[in-house]
């Protein structure tokens, strides 16, 4: 079995894998672009080889020198992360002619779910609902979807087939603005994918997003660790999640789950993956689609169960038996996941780069922080735009909430804006803190111009400072005057003197 | 030294004075001011108030991040006070505007042309940067003067991308 | 019930138990010294008043001035932290007499557990087996302790009565060396406590120390949380502390566990304390002490339990009942804490300051890090060394042990030097992963010059960084004077380089 | 650019060329050298294999530490390889040596006394620092010249504290 690793990516998910590795005691190979020769990545790993230039179709998504690498250097495995070349069947077929371990599934079921309308299809096949639409058609024209738009019914979603993360996604609200979005999916979805084909799917309204993260061996075992709340989204980006969700009860959680894993075994499903589910106001759940890798926001899902799940996928790719049976699944206390992005949550959330100045990263009980970057580093404008994710575990939802403000309040990056206001904000809303939100409560009820009452009095403390800022900025300059005079001969700084004084 | 600040509607009168000593709105407090680590970063404990921001000196004041919450601060002293009361008319906000590109990336669609109005808030350019489209709006309302930029250019940070006037 | 804590400590446990009472909702107040203006504690803290000058004794030992701030600032309780006045019965008799809750025990039984010899005599009369020595007996002359000492026999132990942290403890080998180092110890217990009294105790050999950490409310009821190992010292000073110790079954837990409630129950203890054994190779043990306060290594036994101590802490302070009985205490998997010290491991452990330049702190699952100092911070020889502390968890001992390779090798600090090296040496030690070590184990059978064997390759790695560095401070030397002559007229360029070419 | 590396008894040959080629012992290897984040953290990656160090220029050579492992690396170049070859007789040491705090700290006992031989490694003054009382050692034998402090003294960090001829 393999003793060596290449991790075929970058960024915190790199550095996370990386971990799991070492603390196995496998050796771990990088891989890096241009951009990136400082990461973190890159440093911890035990072997680095250059890819290319910072552009990834140069770099991270070049299958051919990263298999050609893992040959070289001995590597027995490649862990594809997530992004990139996680989700495509061809490299993980590639990897395995080449005689290497695919740290993920099959590519078949990586295939069968990565086009979402075959994976529709497979999947009701098996008995599960999925959200209604174009059910099991690829390559409709965009004739036949405006004439099956008005069955499915408006408001719709055009999404594409290729898709996830909300690329090549658009809301469509009547027939009449269907065209012009319906072209700008697919060239959405033909540049992030290099596929424009898209299909429709009703949009259910108050809906949450809700996932469960599955576990498969090569030995007929799938079992799931529970649920993850996905609902507080923006632009269809995750940006922060929970675990329970506070909306799923144990009944709720166990038909879905098995439901998942029914999903899982009818793609022959293999290693880690998530499914993800619609689940309307009546606790009605519609499969959405599955994510055949791990996902970003595993840690929430590790913290309550204590499953280290990169390292269940290293085992289970060195064809152990999972080492738990559903039963064995409990759930202690509460998890959140903030997504930490370098983008300036003042201004519109557009991505902000630079090189970070200074970054104190929160810790304490209960505080984990997952990043690839650290002071000194640049935030480049090459990839996404994630510096870490902070993840806080509490024995309840409300010690986990505390603790995430605490942690939120100590956490300073200095040198690029980030999108901590915005969840510190979501961390004061009521409505977060009540747990009644859905889908669209970021773009549609919440603001960061709201100030909570109990933060009024800050006004009068910012004027404080700005002063003082202001006040000290004025005398520095004039000490740089006063501290020139020293150098200078005495006429000069009486003559100078004079003339400040006039 | 007088300081006037306006935060949106609120004003306060700050005056330093030696020693700590300071008078909010003629109240007076002990504020012991310090930058963290030689960093953009301020502790101040007000009258044993602990109390830590991130302060940026912008174009159009100073921004104060505290606790979640930024507070856009116009500062004036008294000299600068003097000069805006005593200037007859407001004002009048003119000359041309520069949009710049708020980060790197590539111009990924024009949605206005040379001569077109614009309102305040109209998306007028979309930017491609870390996978994501970002819309580039108009600060106020204007005409597009001149257009700098080309549909799929790359450009950098602060690149004009066009002139509103 | 108090709403509002003064915390009378500084450094990583006055962060610790401020996070603590962020995440309940109460608000803190800081005391500071002069060179303190810029700790962690000063900045995250609610409200901050300066104490006094940088040295302790007019600082943060000032409990006058502490309980003067607590009224003042209309705090409802005073939390002690570890050291300076933790364990002083007349600073919590002033506490409580001034109508404030002090988050501790009962100034009673710190005066109990305070004087050793007390202590010594009040679990005796429990029925708890103590270190054989001067029984129950303080104030004894140097006449009396060297008539005593050949009973006892030797090796044995001089200790303070007052003692903690090694400080006025000798070790006597033989009757003739016992008066000088007799005075040597009292005059260190003198310096330390302010009180140079002395007892002796039996050396045991080959003895581990292992500590029992306990809980107690006010309504009758006292559990223990389990063991911790702290075997692995360094004159006196612990250095790495582990829970569970590999060296104790269920049985003896069980047993320690029961005697060290006994003893907190014999003082009528209230709030959390620990209990220290020697334990001898045959499984036997002896009370050694008691620790009436939270104690530096408190996150290992939090890890294991799930349990928050300083949180448990304030809720017994705020008269709760404990959550927990003893059948609730379940452990699971293991945690280890190394303690990062500004010590230089290769230059005989001596304290190291220095502004902090650059700290990269490790992170990802399992990994906790407390600390109260960050980038720009300066380390100032006032106080004592504690950098931070790096607690892992793992499933199991080996799991905790690789997980800390990985992390005491991700962790960057510079500015100062530390004992992160000695640790590392320390985690790839084959005794210490077999768990076969004692009280004397660093001392005598520990070095810093020993290269494991997989690591001497490692040589020929370091002579081409020395190498590589010296090329480039030569080259870069040399771009100095090239970059010089810009900024220079031409004819002084010419003579310059005229001079450098001789 | 060739150097001549020693740690301890083993002896390594550095040859640096251009282009991140380097030789050491006459084999060729691929060498990409970096400091992070203007510290004193060198990132090397050789032949792919990657390596990340403190290294610190001393009065007495280079010390790497690296993975835990403190090496201390004397480097020369062929100048300077020369030069010592060149002189027929081994160096003597002689001349004062030094001895200074390494940390502020208060002198708490002083061991020895002026005119005393002492050897290496014998205590000589205990200075107390960060609560602890550490032993400051003779770093070679020789007689103690001047001695600077007393006993209860205040010092600073690199204080001289007693000279060693």
């Amino acid at each position: 079995m393999f003793e060596k690793v290449l991790i075929a990516n970058r960024g915190e998910i790199a550095v996370r894998i990386i971990r799991a590795c070492h603390e196995l005691g496998l050796r771990t190979i990088a891989v890096y672009s241009e951009a990136d020769r400082a990461a973190l990545h890159v440093r911890q790993a035990d072997e680095a080889y250059l890819l290319g230039p910072a552009a990834a179709r140069e770099s991270y998504l070049r299958g051919d020198k990263i298999i050609d690498i893992a040959k070289k250097s001995g590597a027995g495995a490649i862990h594809p992360g997530y992004g990139f070349l996680a989700e495509r069947d061809d490299f993980a077929q590639a990897v395995l002619d080449a005689g290497l371990v695919f740290i993920g599934p099959r590519p078949s079921a990586i295939a069968a779910m990565g086009d979402k309308a075959v994976a529709r299809s497979t999947v009701t096949a098996a008995g599960i609902q999925v959200v209604p639409g174009t059910e099991g058609e690829g390559n409709l024209s965009d004739d036949d979807l405006l004439a099956i738009a008005p069955k499915i019914g408006f408001p719709l979603l055009v999404k594409a087939t290729a898709g996830g993360g909300g690329k090549g996604m658009r809301e469509v609200k009547s027939a009449e603005e269907m065209p012009g979005l319906l072209e700008a999916a697919r060239r959405e979805a033909e540049a992030s994918f290099g596929d424009g084909n898209v299909y429709l799917e009703k949009l259910i309204l108050n809906a949450r997003h809700i996932e469960f993260q599955i576990l498969a061996d090569n030995h007929g075992n799938v079992i799931h660790l529970g649920e993850r709340e996905c609902s507080l989204q923006r632009r269809h980006q995750k940006l922060l999640e929970e675990s329970p969700s506070p909306f799923v009860n144990d009944e709720l959680r166990t038909q879905m789950g098995e439901v998942a894993c029914s999903a899982a075994r009818a793609v022959d499903y293999l290693n880690a993956g998530t499914i993800e589910f619609l689940v309307d106001k009546d606790h009605k759940f519609f499969f959405l689609e599955m994510n055949t890798r791990l996902q970003v926001e595993h840690p929430i899902t590790e913290l309550v169960t204590g499953i280290d799940i990169v390292k269940e996928q290293l085992r289970i790719a060195r064809d152990r038996k999972l080492r738990y049976a559903q039963e064995d699944i409990h759930f202690n206390g509460w998890a959140l996941e903030c997504r930490i992005n370098a983008e300036d949550a003042y201004n519109n959330f557009l991505p902000s780069t630079g090189t970070l100045n200074s970054v104190i990263a929160p810790s304490g009980p209960g505080v984990r922080v997952d990043t690839g970057v650290y002071a000194g580093f640049e935030i480049s404008p090459y990839y996404d735009a994630l510096i870490s994710k902070l993840i806080c575990w509490g024995e309840t939802r409300g010690e986990a909430i505390l603790r995430m403000r605490r942690a939120l309040e100590e956490y300073r990056i200095l040198g690029v804006k980030t999108n901590i206001p915005f969840h510190q904000h979501i961390m004061d809303s009521h409505r977060f803190i009540a747990g009644s939100f859905d889908t669209r409560f970021v773009e549609e009820r919440f603001s960061m111009d709201e100030l909570e009452e109990e933060k009024e009095h800050l006004a009068k403390i910012a004027a404080v400072m700005a002063a003082l800022v202001t006040h000290r900025e004025s005398q520095s300059a004039s000490q740089i005057v006063r501290r020139d005079k020293r150098d200078t001969s005495n006429w000069k700084w009486v003559g100078r003197w004079e003339r400040m004084n006039r | 030294m007088k300081y006037f600040t306006t935060i949106g509607d609120k004003q306060f009168e700050v005056e330093i004075k030696a020693d700590q000593k300071i008078e909010v709105d003629n109240q007076p407090l002990t504020a012991d001011f310090q930058s963290v680590g030689d960093q953009p970063i301020y502790s101040l404990i007000l009258d044993g108030h602990s109390f830590e921001a991130s302060i940026y000196t912008t174009e159009t004041g100073i921004q104060v991040l505290l606790q979640g919450q930024l507070f856009e601060v116009q500062v004036e002293d008294e000299r600068q006070q003097r000069l805006r009361q005593s200037s007859s008319a407001p004002q009048i906000r003119s000359g041309d505007l520069h949009i710049k590109a708020p980060m790197p990336g590539v111009v990924i669609d024009i949605r206005i042309e040379e001569g077109q109005v614009v309102a305040r808030g109209d998306n007028v350019i979309i930017l491609e940067s870390m996978k994501m489209q970002n819309e580039i709006k108009a600060p106020r309302d204007g005409t597009v003067n001149r257009l700098r930029v080309k549909a799929g250019e790359s450009v950098d940070q602060n690149q004009i991308l066009l002139i509103l006037s």
